[in-house]
Parts: C-alpha cells; sequence; structure tokens
C-alpha cells in the first residue's frame, strides 16, 4: 500500500472505495429521454427569443424564461459536423490515459433545427471526415427510453 | 401527530460515479514514528518551540506560532479522560462502513456496549480518541485517571495501543 | 476602484509533476517565503483567500487541514473554488471595504494526486455528456482548436510555433516544469497525439504547485514595501456552458477584458501595456486569448508570434515566464501569472527579465475551454 | 470604503429529503427565481453572481460551470465559494463584499444542494472524502477498524458532535431534556416554515424523548436530516436597494474566522491542540469582529432575532453564548423559560434552523436569508411578533473550526 521514496510517503487510495450518483432529470429531461424510445429527439424554444436548445432545458440562459412543455418541438437529430477531433487516448475512469487501437471521432455536431452543440462520437473513419459533413443519428434495434437508444452518430451521403 | 410528509412526483435517473479510492496521497513520517514508538510502549508527540504545547499524535505545523514542530516529546502513559460517550449495544446491519458490517466483518460483536473516549494523557496538550476497557458505564466520569492498555503483540502498528483502562 | 490596493510579498513553488513533500509542507513553505518577502508576520494578516478545489485535491473542503498552514489561525479565511486570479480579486474587494488591511491570497494543486483531465470530466453535464464519456478539457479543447483553425485557416505548425515560443521562454525559468530549450516545432508536432491536432507539447503539462500573494492597503502597503506592485484593473466573466457558447471567441475573456482595462484607464491595451502573462492550457488558446485581450483582429492571433511580436524580446512580450505551457498547477496557474508579473515589474525576473516593464496583465482561467475568465492589470510606482 | 448594502430579494426552494422532480440546475433555479421575483428585477440587473455547493456530495465537479445557465452566470463576472459547512455563509458574504466593495452593483447569491444525488444516504462517501487521506494513510500503518468504528463513528450520524455535546454539559449542567426542548422547538417552528424539513406541528419534548438513542446524549429525533434544497439572496447597494425594497435588510458587519482543526485529527492524521470542540474560539473572535463592525456594544441587549446552524439541538445552546448573546453556560437557563421561542425575548432559529432542514451547502445563507426574512417582515407564519431591529445569522462548517457570522439590521451601517 505504501512505497518508501525521500522524506515523505506515498499513501494509495483503496480501489475499492468510490462514490456512486444517480442524478434525477427533471421534467423536460424525462420527456426527452422517454421519447427516445419513439425515434423522437426533442428540442425546446424558448418562447421568448426562439433560441432552440437541445436536449431541452426548462430556463432559457439568454432572457431568462421559463420554458415549458408546449415548448418543445422535434428535431431530426441528425446535422452538420462543425468541429471534430480524432481521439488516440481515452480516459479509462480511475485517471488514467489509455492508448485506443482504434482511434475515436468525436464531433461537435450543429443540430438540424436547433441553436446548442451536441457532442458525441461519430462512428467513421477518422479519414474520411470533414467539417461541414451531414451527420445523421441511428437507432439501436432495442429502445428503452434512455441515451442507450442511440446507436450513434455517423456520417450521411 | 408526527413529520409532515412531502410528496411529490420522482422523475428518472442517470448514473455516474466518482473513484474516490483511486486518489494519492503524500504524507509525512510522523506516523510512521508514531507507531514504532507504540511498539516500544511509548507514546510520541510533537513539540512545539513557539507555545510549548506537545501534540499527540505527532503533526508537522504549529498554525498558532507559524512554524514546523521539529522537537519530539514522549509522553506518559497515564492520562485523565475529557470527554465519553457510552454507546448503545452494537446490531448488526444497523451501521455500515464502506458498505461493510462492523459485526460481519468480526471488528464488534453483537450486543457489545462500548465506550469511546477522548484521552490526554499527561504531559500532552491534545486528545486522543480511543476505547475504554475493563470500566463499567455508570462508574465512568470526566477527569478519571486511565492508564494505556497495550495490544498483546506489539507490531510498531496504531493498533499496538489497543485502549485505556481505569487505574486502580 | 475607490481604494488603492497593493502587492506586497508573492512566491511560488518549483513547478513538477511530483513534488516530493506533503500539500502541507507545499502550501507551508511558499506561504513563509512570501510573508518573509513581504517582510510581516502572520499576526498581521488581515484575511486570507485561499483557492483550490475538492475534486482535485482529492479532499472534500480541501482548505479544512490547511488554515494552519496558510496562517489562518483566528483570521478571517474563505476559499474561492476556482483560478487564483479569482480569489485575489476577492481578496482585493475584501480589502477596499476597508474590513482588513492585509491580505494572504493562496492557491495550490496537486495534479499528481489525481489526473486533472479525469476531473474535467466529472465537470461536463451530468445528464448528457457524462453519459457519453467522450468529452473532457483535452477533447474540448481540440475541438475548439480544429474548429478555429478551419475558421481562420491557421494550421498545426502555427499552433507549435506557440509551443516552441513558449517552451524556449521556459526553459530558463527555474521554477517550471518543462525545461526544453531548442525544442523544434518538428518535435513538437511529433509528440503524442492526445486529440488531434493536440500534441502533448502543445498542452499543458500536470503539475504540483502553489503560489501565494500578499496584498496590503496603500496606507499598510507603502509602510512596509518599497516598491509594491498595485492592482490597477480587474475584470472576471463566465461564459455559458459548451453547448450552447461561440467556441469561436473568447466571449467571457472579452467582457473581462474590457472590465479592467476601462477600470486601469486603458485605451490602447497594444501600446499601453509592456507585457502580458497569460494561462494557457494549450496552444491554440494563446493565440485566441490575444485576440481577445484586444491584441489582434479575430483570426489574426498568429501572426503575432509569426512576426515575432509576442517574443520575448517583441514588442509586447506573452509569457516570458513559459506561461501555463511550462507549468501548470491548476488553480495556481492564474496566481502564478500575477507572481510572474510582479517580478517582471519589479525587476527580479533574473534570466526572463524583460526590460522596462511598469504595466502588466494577468490572466487566469477555469473550466473547459477557459469557460471562466480573470484578468487582472498590474503596475508599477 | 465600506459601501453600504443591503439584501432585497430572498428565494428558497421547498426543502425536502428527495426532490426528484427536478434536476440539481433546476433546483438551483428555482430558488434563484423566487428571490428575484422577491427582489422585483430581473436577471438583466444582476451585475455579479455568487455561487457554491460542496462538490462531492453530488458528484459534479465544479457544477456552476454546467448549471451557470441555469442560475444566471452566463455572460457575467461570477465567484464560486465553498468552504465546505460554511459555503452558504460564505456565499452570502462573498456577495456582500462585491457590493459593498463597489466593484458590482447587484449581486445574487445562490447555494444548493441535493443529497439525493447520491446513492448513498446521506452521500456518506462525499462526507468521508474530508479525511480520507488521513484514513488511508491510518489504515495503513495499522488503525484497528473496531477502534476507527467506536472513535469516528458513534451512531453513524452524530459523530463529534457527540463529543461536543458532551464537553457543553459538562461545562454548563444542561441536561438531555434541554435538548429534547430545543429539538421539539425546531421541529414546531419549523411547521410554520412551508419551506422547511422535517415539520412537527405541535412537536412536545416528550416526542422527541420517545425516539430512540443514538448514543448519550443524542436521540434519533435530536438529528438534523440530509435535505435537498436551495436558496438565494440579492445583495443591492444603497441606491438601488431604496430604490427596489422598501424595507431592505442591510449588512452591518460580517467575519468569518477559523479556528484549528476541532477534531482530533489536522491533515495526516496529526493531532490538534483544541481540547473542547465545545470552547469555538473561532465564533468568539468573529462575534467579536462583526459586532465591532456594526457597532453593536452589548449583543445580549442590541441583538433582536438570531439564526444559528445548529445541526444539533446541542450546537443552538453552545453557539448562541459563544456569540455572546447569553452568558457562558447559561444558554440552555434561557431556553427553558422559553425566551428563544418565537414569542420569547430572543427568538432563536425560529425556522426551524438546520436541526429541521439541512442541505449542507445551502444551510449558512438560508440562516442569512431567515434572518433578513424577519427584518423585511416576510417571514409569514413564522414571523416574530416583536420588530426586529438587529439580527444575527451564523453558520459553522469544516472539522467545525469554520465560522461565518452576519450582522444584519434595519437601517444601513452609520
Amino acid at each position: 500500500m505504501m512505497e518508501k521514496k525521500f522524506d515523505v510517503l506515498t499513501v494509495n487510495g483503496l480501489p475499492i472505495v468510490q462514490a456512486q450518483f444517480n442524478w434525477s432529470v427533471g421534467v423536460l429531461m424525462q420527456k426527452f429521454l422517454k421519447s427516445l424510445a419513439n425515434k423522437k429527439f426533442l428540442a425546446a424554444k424558448c418562447p421568448e427569443c426562439g433560441y432552440i436548445y437541445a436536449p431541452p432545458r426548462n430556463t432559457c440562459a439568454k432572457c431568462w424564461k421559463k420554458i415549458e412543455e408546449k415548448d418543445l418541438i422535434e428535431i431530426s437529430g441528425g446535422g452538420t459536423l462543425v468541429s471534430y477531433t480524432v481521439g488516440y487516448v481515452e480516459l479509462d475512469g480511475k485517471a488514467n490515459w489509455v492508448d485506443l487501437k482504434k482511434p475515436k471521432v468525436i464531433g461537435a455536431i450543429k443540430l438540424e433545427g436547433a441553436n446548442s452543440l451536441f457532442f458525441a462520437p461519430i462512428e467513421a473513419d477518422p479519414k474520411d471526415v470533414k467539417i461541414g459533413m451531414k451527420i445523421g443519428l441511428e437507432w439501436n434495434s432495442e429502445l428503452k427510453g434512455g441515451w442507450k437508444d442511440i446507436k450513434h452518430f455517423k456520417p450521411v451521403s | 401527530m408526527g413529520y409532515v410528509k412531502d410528496e411529490r412526483p420522482e422523475t428518472m435517473m442517470v448514473e455516474g460515479d466518482w473513484q474516490v479510492g483511486a486518489y494519492r496521497y503524500k504524507a509525512p513520517r510522523l506516523l510512521e514514528e508514531y507507531a514504532q514508538n507504540l511498539k516500544n510502549k511509548k507514546i510520541v508527540g510533537s513539540l512545539c518551540m513557539g507555545c510549548g504545547k506537545v501534540i499527540v499524535q505527532p503533526r508537522n505545523i504549529c498554525g498558532r506560532c507559524h512554524r514546523r514542530m521539529e522537537e519530539r516529546k514522549i509522553v506518559s502513559e497515564w492520562g485523565s479522560l475529557t470527554c465519553f460517550v457510552v454507546s448503545p449495544p452494537v446490531v448488526k446491519g444497523k451501521y455500515k462502513l464502506f458498505g461493510l458490517d462492523p459485526v460481519d466483518t468480526g471488528a464488534l460483536k453483537e450486543g457489545e456496549v462500548m465506550i469511546p473516549v477522548f484521552v490526554r494523557f499527561d504531559g500532552s496538550d491534545s486528545n486522543i480518541a480511543c476505547l475504554l476497557f475493563n470500566a463499567k458505564p455508570e462508574e465512568v466520569f470526566i477527569g478519571m485517571r486511565v492508564k494505556a492498555v497495550w495490544a498483546k503483540e506489539l507490531k510498531g502498528a496504531m493498533s499496538d495501543l489497543d485502549g485505556v483502562e481505569p487505574i486502580r | 476602484m475607490g481604494e488603492k490596493i497593493g502587492i506586497i510579498g508573492y512566491a511560488q513553488s518549483h513547478h513538477q509533476y511530483e513534488v516530493q513533500k506533503t500539500r502541507e509542507d507545499l502550501v507551508f513553505d511558499v506561504v513563509k517565503e512570501a510573508l518573509a518577502k513581504a517582510g510581516i508576520l502572520r499576526e498581521e494578516l488581515g484575511t486570507v483567500v485561499t483557492s483550490s478545489t475538492d475534486f482535485l485535491d482529492g479532499r472534500t473542503i480541501s482548505n479544512v487541514f490547511l488554515s494552519m498552514a496558510v496562517g489562518a489561525f483566528l483570521k478571517d479565511e474563505s476559499k474561492v473554488e476556482e483560478d487564483g486570479t479569482s480569489s485575489l480579486m476577492y481578496a482585493v474587494m475584501k480589502l477596499i471595504t476597508g474590513a482588513y488591511d492585509v491580505a494572504l491570497v493562496e492557491a495550490h494543486t496537486i495534479g499528481w494526486g489525481f489526473n486533472p483531465h479525469q476531473v474535467s470530466f466529472y465537470t461536463v453535464d451530468p445528464l448528457v455528456d457524462r453519459q457519453f464519456g467522450v468529452l473532457n478539457d483535452v477533447s474540448a479543447g481540440a475541438l475548439q482548436a480544429k474548429m478555429y483553425m478551419d475558421k481562420y485557416g491557421v494550421s498545426e505548425g502555427d499552433l507549435a510555433a506557440v509551443a516552441v515560443k513558449n517552451l524556449g521562454n521556459g526553459a530558463v525559468n527555474p521554477y517550471a516544469s518543462r525545461r526544453m530549450a531548442d525544442v523544434s516545432a518538428t518535435e513538437v508536432l511529433k509528440s503524442k497525439m492526445f486529440f488531434s491536432p493536440i500534441t502533448e507539447l502543445m498542452m499543458s503539462p500536470i503539475t504540483d504547485g502553489c503560489a501565494v500573494v500578499i496584498l496590503a492597503s496603500e496606507k499598510k502597503a507603502r509602510s512596509v514595501c518599497k516598491n509594491p506592485v498595485w492592482i490597477e484593473g480587474m475584470g472576471n466573466c463566465q461564459d455559458p456552458y459548451l453547448r450552447d457558447r461561440n467556441l469561436l471567441s473568447l466571449t467571457a475573456l472579452k467582457k473581462a477584458g474590457q472590465a479592467a482595462y476601462q477600470m486601469a484607464g486603458i485605451s490602447d491595451p497594444v501600446n499601453d501595456l509592456d507585457l502580458l502573462e497569460v494561462s494557457e492550457r494549450y496552444a491554440h488558446e494563446e493565440l485566441m486569448i490575444c485576440e481577445a485581450l484586444g491584441l489582434a483582429r479575430e483570426g489574426k492571433g498568429k501572426f503575432l508570434v509569426e512576426n515575432g511580436v509576442t517574443t520575448k524580446c517583441g514588442e509586447l512580450p506573452v509569457n516570458p515566464s513559459g506561461g501555463a505551457l511550462c507549468a501548470d498547477p491548476i488553480c495556481a496557474t492564474g496566481l502564478v501569472r500575477v507572481v510572474e508579473c510582479c517580478k517582471q515589474i519589479n525587476g527580479e525576473a533574473e534570466d526572463h527579465q524583460v526590460s522596462g516593464v511598469k504595466k502588466a496583465l494577468a490572466h487566469g482561467q477555469f473550466g473547459i475551454c477557459s469557460q471562466k475568465n480573470t484578468v487582472i492589470i498590474l503596475g508599477g510606482e | 470604503m465600506f459601501r453600504n448594502c443591503a439584501i432585497i430579494g430572498c428565494g428558497q426552494t421547498k426543502h425536502t429529503s428527495k426532490r426528484r422532480d427536478v434536476s440539481a440546475a433546476e433546483l438551483a433555479a428555482e430558488a434563484v427565481n423566487a428571490a428575484l421575483v422577491d427582489a422585483g428585477i430581473t436577471m438583466k440587473d444582476v451585475d455579479c453572481v455568487v455561487s457554491g455547493n460542496m462538490q462531492g456530495f453530488g458528484g459534479i465537479a465544479q457544477p456552476e460551470q454546467w448549471l451557470g445557465d441555469w442560475i444566471g452566470c452566463a455572460g457575467k463576472p461570477a465567484i464560486r465559494i465553498a468552504t465546505g459547512g460554511t459555503t452558504g455563509g460564505s456565499v452570502g458574504q462573498g456577495a456582500c463584499y462585491t457590493v459593498a466593495s463597489g466593484m458590482y452593483n447587484v449581486s445574487l447569491a445562490v447555494a444548493w444542494e441535493k443529497h439525493s444525488d447520491s446513492k448513498e444516504a446521506g452521500a456518506t462517501t462525499g462526507l468521508a472524502h474530508v479525511g480520507m487521506g488521513n484514513l488511508f494513510h491510518a489504515l495503513a500503518y495499522g488503525l484497528s477498524l473496531k477502534n476507527l468504528i467506536a472513535t469516528t463513528a458513534v451512531g453513524a450520524a452524530a459523530g463529534v458532535a457527540v463529543y461536543q455535546a458532551r464537553y457543553y454539559m459538562q461545562r454548563s449542567g444542561c441536561r438531555q431534556e434541554h435538548l429534547d426542548m430545543v429539538a421539539a422547538k425546531n421541529r414546531r417552528c419549523a411547521a410554520k416554515n412551508p419551506y422547511a424539513h422535517l415539520q412537527w406541528p405541535n412537536c412536545q419534548p416528550e416526542d422527541i424523548a420517545k425516539t430512540d438513542l443514538i448514543a448519550y446524549p443524542f436521540r434519533y429525533g435530536h438529528v438534523c436530516p440530509a435535505s435537498d434544497g436551495a436558496s438565494a439572496i440579492v445583495v443591492a447597494e444603497e441606491k438601488f436597494a431604496r430604490k427596489h425594497c422598501k424595507q431592505p435588510a442591510w449588512f452591518k458587519g460580517l467575519a468569518s474566522y477559523s479556528d484549528e482543526e476541532n477534531q482530533l485529527q489536522s491533515e495526516n492524521y496529526g493531532g490538534v491542540g483544541v481540547i473542547d470542540p465545545s470552547e469555538q474560539m473561532g465564533a468568539r473572535v468573529s462575534a467579536m469582529k462583526a459586532y465591532k463592525m456594526a457597532g453593536i456594544t452589548d449583543p445580549q441587549k442590541e441583538v433582536d432575532l438570531a439564526e444559528i446552524y445548529q445541526p444539533f439541538p446541542s450546537q443552538e445552546l453552545i453557539f448562541s453564548e459563544r456569540l455572546g448573546l447569553f452568558d457562558e453556560g447559561t444558554a440552555w437557563k434561557h431556553m427553558e423559560k422559553g425566551e428563544t421561542d418565537i414569542n420569547g425575548r430572543l427568538p432563536i432559529s425560529v425556522s426551524g434552523g438546520v436541526n429541521a432542514t439541512n442541505a449542507i451547502g445551502s444551510s449558512a445563507l438560508q440562516r442569512i436569508l431567515e434572518a433578513a426574512l424577519q427584518i423585511m417582515g416576510k417571514a409569514g407564519e413564522h414571523q416574530v411578533p416583536k420588530k426586529v431591529k438587529t439580527a444575527v445569522a451564523h453558520g459553522w462548517g469544516g472539522v467545525t473550526n469554520y465560522i461565518t457570522f452576519t450582522v444584519l439590521g434595519d437601517t444601513p451601517r452609520g
């Protein structure tokens, strides 16, 4: 548990100790996650300034207006790639960088019909990815109402 | 009449974790020194040359004088209680530490009554928390004179100082 | 600003990946050094503002066991959970009210204990981005870099030039952790790729470190210090969360900079400032920071480096100490910039001294893609 | 120069054990909205946002980066202040300093906690994380499990407060029944406060005395809950305050002095030089400073109401003495006579206090908020019958070594 080095000691933690969380999502976000089961991707339009948030949220950050369930609109879930990066490493959740055998593409997608960006892994060969590409959403075969319903984002030709 | 209940709808939840156990820390060798002295039945504290306070277990820095506590002092194994608490009998499954039940791990026995105390060993200016043995809860009082109880086998570990017992 | 507040003492630790000291000792030594530099005793302190975060330090209430080491025993104490420049700002505000005379600002991070990039993953939206698990400060920084490069025609070579400049500067800074003299652009580009286009040498190294600044009201400062450095302006601003923000420019820094310039009466930063010390976590950020602070038009930041304007002997040196690319003790990085500015103004920077510095700007940032920014403008007598 | 500033709006959410109808962001926004509505201003008027919570409990690092958009941080100066249990108090004082210094005209202070986001009851890992480094360190040197359990966690929740209570009772002669009385008073008061968590209308000391013993002197009925909730205040400078609020609650004095660690251990498992954790030197010094700033010479006569941070009833008694509201060792006698009740001479924590509602990050801000409500006359059912001219709000945190202390008044500083 400890190694001797210089005048100080290194104290390692016990890997079994971890804190677990379950964050409640709130009404609008629940609506969003549940409707993924119906292959619907929801967004929220601010009734005041018209800014469209995807995924939805209940307060507009620009004009501080309350956004309600009636303000939800449906968008395609696809969009344009405004930026991407090829990840050669990833975090293992325990604070270590792990080299990836197969590099991973991470994209910033400007969702069609919304103002927000969406950050997600993109299923594509790093060589073929270009800024300005159209990105589509593919659904899993099993739909349960949650993030797992989204299989991946993929370039559409 | 009792507590007013508050009922409200629940929304779904998403999960995540925080790997608290993956953190590393740097520590000085003070505790090592303390534990090794326990092996010789000596309780060591650090002495501040600024204010003369003796702190057990030894610590590094005296905040009052804002200086390092470089001197050491052996304090008496006799002391007096400054505070005590009588726990209710231990019940299995009532309390868990990191998901482990103290009764299952064998640390405590079912139905055991413990008396955790604060002891100020003579010559020191700080408390140590430990258990009081060989005493009935109704006999204990603040200021009671106690002496250290040493483990049967001294290993140079913190558990060498098992607790304290009244001086009779 | 109603009252003048001066810096009378400052110190920083040697920043390394693994400092062979406990957290308590690290902080204690730097605080002692700063107090000695200011020539005051701990008893003279009025208030102490520290800066560290629970997730980075691995302790809930990260300052709680450090009160003694920072000299806050029976002193007014508070902790700002952000970059050190924000706590400096808070301390200045406390001093302006006249409630206290002397303030000690301390900032530290133990980067070795737990990978700060993992912590950055813990800061993203738990309901969305944390579920996908791809976003952290490096990948987000890479996305920003790519977007910036694509929009303004900036190449990887331009980013490498920034790294070369800063690493070269840092080589003569004894406090820096990454000291690489004569590093070439090719080496920067060839170093380990994390998230394209960001390579290892284009991102700041994780370090342990601590910085301390001691502030005093004008009267007190003049009585104990020959050459106090005055706080002339300060500004602070936060950007929206990554999803709803314009990643192409640092809007928050623009606002923070404007507030600070206005306070200090600066209309033309290029001419009025003599030196900048900025916290650039990634090479491209220095370009964006320079643009946001009004040194170049948007997208033209690369010409500052190309034309040598921001080199150590250029017209307006940026990061002569090497900046965050040479040592990045997260919470302390901003405060280290302040310390470096003070050293430059007082002519104590030795090998990386820039001549004739009267007015300097220190910038601190916090959060993914420089979400929170603080700008401090410092001036000598 | 200390520019006059005042609280002009207060907002809080309903506190309860599980606020799963909202996300953490929406919870904080709820309080912010309520505060803005109360002050009669919009987010555009706010110049600066000071926020805080305890990040380990919700598992989100630096949460204001994400939920800043919900609490108005976006595009504004924003400072995050977090000091453990006193987070709320430090946030409130932070907002005061930002305005008092003349940097900003209107500041918003918001603090929140969402315990139910943690999978464990009371977010124990987040809490234990305070001494996690120490614990790993000591375990490596053979700290026995039995000793650990016995000493640090007698009855899980109570921890060091039990010892603190014992010290106090030894010093003052207060008995367990007095703790029952304090707890019953807090439950009763909470029933009149629509935002409080543990509400028990007409709770009597006998009801509390029926609950199980945790470890003498504490019973289950004494202990504070772990709540979800948020609170927010709007602080403004004099001109703005007078324009927007009929009776603002003015900041008169404030201080947050820290003491040596009060709980046996310092960093790296060293000892500490504090023998008696009920001595609370930090509280005494903070009170001295804040009263001096406020021009109060005799707090026993001049203070009309106190909001004390008391997760355990003993702490209400301890801190009311340490803050100079009663003579040493007499608080329980005054309490026994009903002087601290809602219609008493010096009402203490008539909102129910932390004893009834404990959303840790927000609790200390809630004390400032409730004190302000009483001065503004907006407390509703738990408004005290007498005119409140000076109210004090207290918070403690860390390892019982951090104190925030704020004096509010119905007129600005002289």
